[in-house]
């Protein structure tokens, strides 16, 4: 059965979500179970391929029994293994730590949220595993669509957030149907690993070029790249807690994913890095970006908003790490792409929580909320230390990685980017703790505070968010063996 | 050199770590109190086992994580750290005692959390002083940053959260600004971080970058207060005074001392140093600080003020004296960690026993208080000459040593700031005791009746006062590791 | 805004255009497309999947895989209209109305009052409702079998004329659509229920997953088709055959229920109670 | 390049300068029309030139459809002589995806005139400055 894995993966979210549908009519309470039994069923399978990725190397999966290119042909390796790993665990903690709110949210239409869930899941997983650039749009289709309906469903301007997402992500995709397209005429194949044999030959192509421009400008547009983000922050703080934590870690680091995926295996490295004078404007384009908005960041009043600007920020981090090309900058991008979705769960985890208990979040609402809810905040700490980048939390050793990728390219602007998202993270982060930890104020000084009631959320809560605080320390120190067993090994001997 | 690998600095640490979840669970005073108890005996005894094995010239190693491909988390126990781990974990156990009587005769809220975060500050330190390798330092330094916070900003009040910002602002802009770059250039530069005797940047980097760097490092490490990046720690003393007395005259400040020594001495290297004539500007600027933050403690008229500009300006010492880079003006450096801690502890002690007793804040008035608490003001008085740097007090020997280094390193200039400051000192430490015994009994603003703090106020003092007096005859233990970690240091094993 | 978009605009064209002068020429049989993959699918795809018709062979089987997250597209579209869009907390209508029969005079009962069960003589119409058109309605009636006939052929004979599937099942869901614009939607939630129109589009999706899992079971590949060899009691290339034809028809069912719940919920804004 | 030149580039590669049109069309309705139905159908035009760009890639002139008669032997088919058929497959996906987006964007468009009772873009943003 093993062997079938990468095609599993995909198909099983997928039949589960088709029998989720089914079961809303003819038997309500079997759809969370079934749906978290699937999920953890698609984590097993990642970390099953990871782990034979890892003893024994890449390997391949032929749909249908076609060998590509005639056929779709699914292309396991370190890279994607990597990632599929981290997505599918992260779907699974979401579902365990929301299905409470998602109750309370969606009402009678719970159990066809849980279908959509695991559609966008299953999208998700597909576009990581796949080889074929074509199959790749129809997955993110799947993702796109079903992430259009969850965010819609939100609160007050859900809808509107909504559209405009459709509208974005519609160009977006477009684009990089439009360059697949014109891989395609000059190239005959869909095919990825096709696709990087042939195009060597064709470098001075102008369709090629043309192709890598509009592929990656729709690809910008999906993960929100400043000034491509106008979608990001109304749909995340709109659409509600169970959909915000989900989309969020998953939809822009995946397609970070593809970035990388498109610009090392689909295009060859040299043409990537070396033909195309591309990497340094990305990168300025990724320094414009993490200012901007750790700087949007900053006037925020809501947490989620706040948050939804951090994580455009980070995009950032990951785009310019990428762009730097060098080992150690895309090993930081690539660390990043799993230790930001990490932490990103982990922060609206526990903003999901707050909302859920404090019903709002405002940071008017926060007053006293360590007092209130300690383990949630508690939670919400390690997030925080991890996004300022505190050793030893992930995100410090992917920042590791990134500013020396940066300081080995001589990209100072880069450095000084990252150095300054750092520190407004941790002024974003304090002025929150700050509020929860000091006010209300006590009336006369060195007085005890008041008393606020208890409000914390349930175990079943809390504990999935613990489990995740707690990765985000394990990954960090996991740090080295990640590189040095997996990212080393998914990325080309041509990037030195 | 034999290394030996053994457990004991992990397991040095995880006595304070594993101090917090025991304490959030268990719900009676006692038994939180003794679990603390307990935690920094635990932590004492298996530093002080690892002291024959450093006194017979071997070091202690433990790789916990590979948690870079080149870079572990690891720790690494020599003669200077040791002596730190000693110094910072002996202290904690007279500093529980004296958080016992202080927490419960103000009835403070959150004692738990305020235990709690003391032993994750604690673990913080031991774990900077084992460190052995910049980037584990940076860890437990950014560990100590933050467990530190809810202690500094424990009354919860706006006075509490201006303090609380300041230190954060200056304390972590320090260490992401500074720090943080400037540990990744030598990583860069090359491709390892570990200290060494030698250092580890010879040859790596011109003389401009090296100076960056090492100014970097020098202000980065906002903790050692060095001027201009000192304010954090006047402002910190909103704390609890256990707080102030602990972290904030040893454990934090001296971490941030601690950690200039280490990477002046195991990064950039004391040969290099001297070959580019880097150990001057490092002096200099702690010197400016020394003279600086002196004459501003004589305008202080909060207790706790004045003692935190003293603390500013003695700290300064250690890198001067890490930064003359002869012999014994290291050893006296390496001295003055310990030396300086158990003085300026046991003033901050009566500076909260005095808080505790009376209620008051400030020097103005305090006239007379030698007869109302005359063991807490004898104590002080003890203190003040260790500080000042007086026979019969350790003070003296650590000043000895960098007097003398100043000489060896033929830097006169040194040696007057030295003098300067030691009168300095003594300026504004002596008025405090002259006053509240010798006033007339017009000005005094006391009844001449005994009536002490606490007694878990008062004994903390005298116990550290009495430490104070013995270290000037018996320096031994200190002095035999500072002597073992210069000679580590320049080389000569 | 308009100057910021003209600027996109035109600088998007520029590039397309620039791209475009190194297109092979339109229509060219020499162009790198039309002589490297697709030659196999033009040669081999009778002997391999005896299927003449080749779009179907290859959406069915060579890419089979992308036509199953095709379907699933359709599906997860239906989906999340009836997500988006369904009213559950139905509040009983202020008003019904009543048309008798025979006069056409209208009753209208306030209230959430209806008549009686009984009451053969009334029928209930729409608040816009608007005297039916015989016509409409009965050259409607006439046409649907032939609709839904044709439907049939063109899901059936996929495999030799263009159609599929896909065709065949919007066809079958026009027919029902046509059937509600020209009578109403009462009506035809009589004869195709919500939940069957969920049952069979998720039914439908299950067919060609399933039908996938099934050669996964029997040892082949996901979706080798081939390996339906033994179950079906044919050769291999005649069960990649049959394979395609068994989940053309899973897709005519998910895309004609699809349809059909995407009008029944677009057009009553979720309510299922009165449509267009 | 001569004049001739350029006439003989335009009239080669016609249908591609076609779908560029279109494609600028749509894009331009999407970013500047303020009614949020016009931008749905500068989508629609969008995707759909994309459409018109993969099927004119399938075209070879003077060739027939893509579908054999039976008793054409394999080896007897010349590639040359049959349209490519891998665009039209793929353009069949590319269709099924533009109407799902469509029926998702026409249910959120009925939920925002729900909400807002408009589908002006600017009238909705007044009315959410105001709330």
């Amino acid at each position: 059965m093993s062997a079938h894995f990468p095609a599993l993966i995909v198909v099983s979210p997928l039949m589960a979500a088709m029998v989720v549908a089914i079961l809303a009519w003819v038997r309500p309470g079997a759809c969370l179970p079934l749906a978290v039994v699937t999920l953890a069923g698609s984590l097993w399978a990642a970390a099953g391929m990871l782990w034979r990725v890892v003893v024994s190397g890449p390997f391949a999966y032929h749909l249908g029994n076609w060998p590509p290119p005639i056929g779709i042909a699914y292309q396991i390796d370190h890279l994607n293994a990597l990632v599929l790993t981290a997505m599918a665990a992260v779907a699974l903690v979401n579902l365990l730590a929301t299905w409470r709110h998602a109750r309370r949210d969606f009402a009678e239409r719970v159990n066809y949220f849980y279908a959509l869930y695991l559609l966008f899941c299953a999208g998700t997983y597909g576009i990581i595993v796949t080889g074929d650039a074509f199959n790749l749009f129809v997955l993110l289709e799947i993702t796109s669509i079903s992430g259009y309906a969850l965010v819609g469903m939100g609160k007050r301007d859900a809808a509107l957030a909504s559209l405009n997402y459709i509208f974005m992500g519609t160009i977006g995709a477009s684009f990089y149907l439009l360059g697949v397209g014109y891989l395609y005429l000059v190239t005959g194949t869909l095919n990825m690993a096709d696709l990087a044999m042939i195009l060597p030959r064709l470098y001075g192509n102008k369709v090629v070029t043309a192709a890598f421009i509009i592929a990656m400008t729709g690809l910008f547009m999906k993960m929100a790249l400043f000034p491509l983000h106008g979608w990001l922050p109304n749909a995340y703080s709109e659409s509600s807690s169970p959909v915000r934590s989900l989309i969020a870690p998953l939809t822009t680091k995946t397609m970070v994913y593809v970035m990388v995926r498109v610009a090392l295996y689909v295009f060859p490295v040299d043409f990537s890095f070396g033909h195309l004078a591309f990497a340094q404007p990305a990168v300025w384009l990724a320094v414009t970006s993490i200012v901007a908005a750790s700087l949007m960041a900053l006037s925020q009043t809501s947490l989620k908003r706040m948050l939804a600007y951090v994580l455009i920020a980070e995009v950032g981090y990951m785009v310019g790490g990428f762009w730097l090309g060098n080992r150690m900058g895309m090993t930081g991008a690539i660390l990043h792409i799993v230790n930001d979705a990490a932490m990103t769960l982990c922060a609206f985890l526990a903003v999901g929580s707050l909302r859920q208990q404090l019903a709002d979040d405002s940071f008017k609402a926060l007053r006293g909320a360590f007092r209130r809810m300690p383990w949630t905040m508690a939670v919400l700490v390690v997030a925080g230390l991890s996004m300022i980048g505190v050793p030893p939390t992930c995100g410090f050793f992917s920042k590791w990685y990134l500013i020396g990728g940066a300081l080995a390219a001589g990209q100072w602007a880069f450095v000084g980017a990252l150095i300054f998202s750092s520190l407004i993270n941790a002024v974003l982060f304090f002025r929150i703790f700050e509020i929860g930890f000091f006010e209300p104020f006590a009336a006369s000084d060195h007085g005890h505070p008041p008393d606020l009631a208890y409000a914390e959320a349930p175990a079943t809560v809390i504990a999935p968010m613990l489990v995740t605080a707690a990765g985000l320390v394990v990954l960090g120190l996991l740090t080295g063996r990640i590189v040095t067993r997996i990212i080393d090994a998914a990325i080309p001997a041509a990037i030195l | 050199m034999n290394t030996l690998i053994t457990v004991k600095p992990l397991l040095a640490i995880l006595a304070a770590l594993c101090l917090p979840p025991i304490l959030a669970s268990s719900r009676s005073p006692n038994a939180r109190e003794a679990w603390t108890f307990g935690a920094a005996l635990t932590m004492f005894g298996v530093i002080a086992s690892m002291l024959p094995a450093v006194w017979g010239g071997a070091r202690l190693e433990y790789t916990l994580v590979q948690v870079l491909p080149t870079v572990s988390i690891a720790f690494r126990v020599d003669a200077l750290g040791l002596l730190f781990a000693l110094v910072s974990s002996s202290l904690w156990i007279v500093t529980s005692l004296y958080s016992v009587g202080y927490m419960r005769g103000l009835k403070e809220h959150a004692q738990t959390r305020f235990f709690s975060f003391f032993a994750f500050s604690l673990a913080a330190t031991v774990g900077v002083a084992f460190s052995a390798n910049l980037l584990t330092l940076y860890l437990f330094y950014e560990m100590l940053s933050f467990a530190t916070y809810p202690l500094v900003t424990h009354h919860q009040d706006r006075e509490a959260r201006a303090s609380g910002r300041k230190y954060l602002l200056y304390i972590l802009g320090g260490s992401i600004g500074l720090v943080l770059p400037a540990m990744l250039i030598v990583y860069h530069l090359t491709g390892t971080l570990e200290f060494s005797a030698g250092g580890i940047l010879a040859g790596k980097a011109g003389a401009a970058q090296l100076t960056a760097l090492l100014v970097m490092f020098v202000f980065g490490f906002a903790k050692a207060a060095v001027m201009p990046f000192h304010s954090w720690l006047p402002a910190a003393m909103v704390a609890p005074t256990p707080v102030s007395a602990l972290l904030h005259a040893v454990a934090v400040v001296k971490v941030g001392v601690f950690s200039v020594v280490r990477v002046v001495t195991g990064i950039f290297g004391t040969g290099l140093l001297t070959e580019l004539n880097l150990g001057t500007l490092v002096a200099t600027i702690a010197s400016v600080t020394i003279v600086a933050a002196s004459l501003i403690a004589l305008s202080q008229d909060g207790l706790k003020r004045r003692l935190a500009f003293s603390t500013i300006g003695q700290l300064s010492y250690i890198v001067l004296g890490a930064a003359l880079l002869s012999p014994s003006a290291l050893t006296g450096a390496m001295l003055h960690i310990a030396m300086h801690a158990f003085g300026k502890i046991t003033l901050f002690f009566c500076a909260g026993a005095i808080f505790v007793a009376t209620g008051k804040k400030f020097i103005s008035e305090m006239k007379g208080i030698g007869w109302r608490m005359p063991l807490t003001m004898s104590a002080f008085f003890i203190g003040a000459l260790s500080v000042i740097g007086l026979p019969p007090c350790g003070g003296f020997i650590s000043k000895w040593h960098l007097v003398i280094g100043a000489l060896e390193a033929d830097r006169i200039v040194f040696l007057w700031v030295i003098l300067v400051s030691s009168i300095l000192n003594a300026a504004y430490f002596l008025p405090i005791v002259y006053q509240a015994f010798f006033c007339s009994p017009e000005e005094a603003l006391f009844e001449r009746r005994v009536q002490e703090a606490p007694r878990w106020c008062v004994v903390p003092p005298l116990v550290t006062a009495a430490a104070s007096v013995a270290l000037f005859f018996y320096p031994q233990p200190f002095l035999q590791l500072a002597r073992l970690a210069t000679r580590h240091v320049l080389g000569g094993f | 805004m308009k100057r910021f978009a003209l600027l996109a605009v035109l600088l998007f064209g520029a590039l397309l255009v620039y791209g475009t002068t190194d297109f092979p020429d339109w229509g060219d049989p020499s162009s790198p497309a039309a002589t490297h993959v697709s030659p196999h699918y033009i040669r081999h795809s009778l002997e391999e999947t005896a299927v003449p018709n080749i779009v179907t062979a290859v959406l069915a089987d060579y890419r089979g895989y992308d036509t199953m997250f095709e379907t699933s597209v359709i599906f997860t579209a239906g989906l999340a209209c009836f997500f988006l869009l369904r009213v559950f907390a139905r509040k009983a209508p202020d008003s019904r109305l009543y048309r008798h029969r025979a006069t056409g005079i209208t009753l209208r009962i306030e209230q959430g009052g209806r008549l009686p069960e009984g009451a053969r003589e009334f029928e209930r119409i729409d608040s816009q409702w608007v005297p039916y058109d015989l016509i409409i309605r009965t050259a409607c009636r006439l046409v649907l079998p032939f609709i839904q006939l044709f439907a049939l052929y063109v899901v059936a004979h996929g495999h030799h004329s263009p159609g599929g599937g896909f065709q065949g099942g919007v066809i079958f869901g026009a027919a029902v659509i046509l059937y509600a614009i020209s009578h109403d939607l009462r009506s035809t939630l009589q004869m195709l229920p919500e939940r069957r129109t969920v049952l069979m589009s998720a039914g439908g999706v299950l067919i060609y997953a399933g039908t996938g899992l099934i050669c996964l079971l029997l040892g082949a590949q996901f979706l080798d088709y081939a390996a339906l060899a033994g179950i079906l009691g044919v050769d291999p290339i005649m069960a990649r055959s049959h394979g395609i034809f068994i989940v053309e028809i899973g897709v005519a069912i998910a895309v004609m229920a699809v349809m059909v719940s995407l009008y029944y919920n677009l057009a009553s804004v979720g309510r299922f109670d009165e449509g267009l | 390049m001569t004049a001739a030149g350029y006439i003989n580039l335009i009239i080669a590669k016609y249908n591609y300068w076609i779908y560029i049109v279109l494609m600028c069309v749509g894009l331009w309705g999407m970013i500047v029309k303020r009614n949020l139905v016009k931008k749905i159908i500068g989508m629609n035009i969008l995707q759909t030139a994309i459409i018109l760009f993969y099927v004119s890639i399938a075209t070879k002139k003077g060739a027939a459809l893509p579908i054999l008669a039976h008793h054409i032997g394999a080896h007897r088919t010349d590639p040359a002589t049959i349209i490519n058929p891998l665009p039209h497959v793929l353009m069949l996906t590319a269709i099924v995806v533009s109407v799902a987006t469509l029926g998702v964007a026409l249910a959120l468009t009925i939920n925002i005139y729900k909400r807002y009772g408009t589908l002006e873009e600017d009238e909705i943003h007044d009315l959410m400055r105001n709330a």
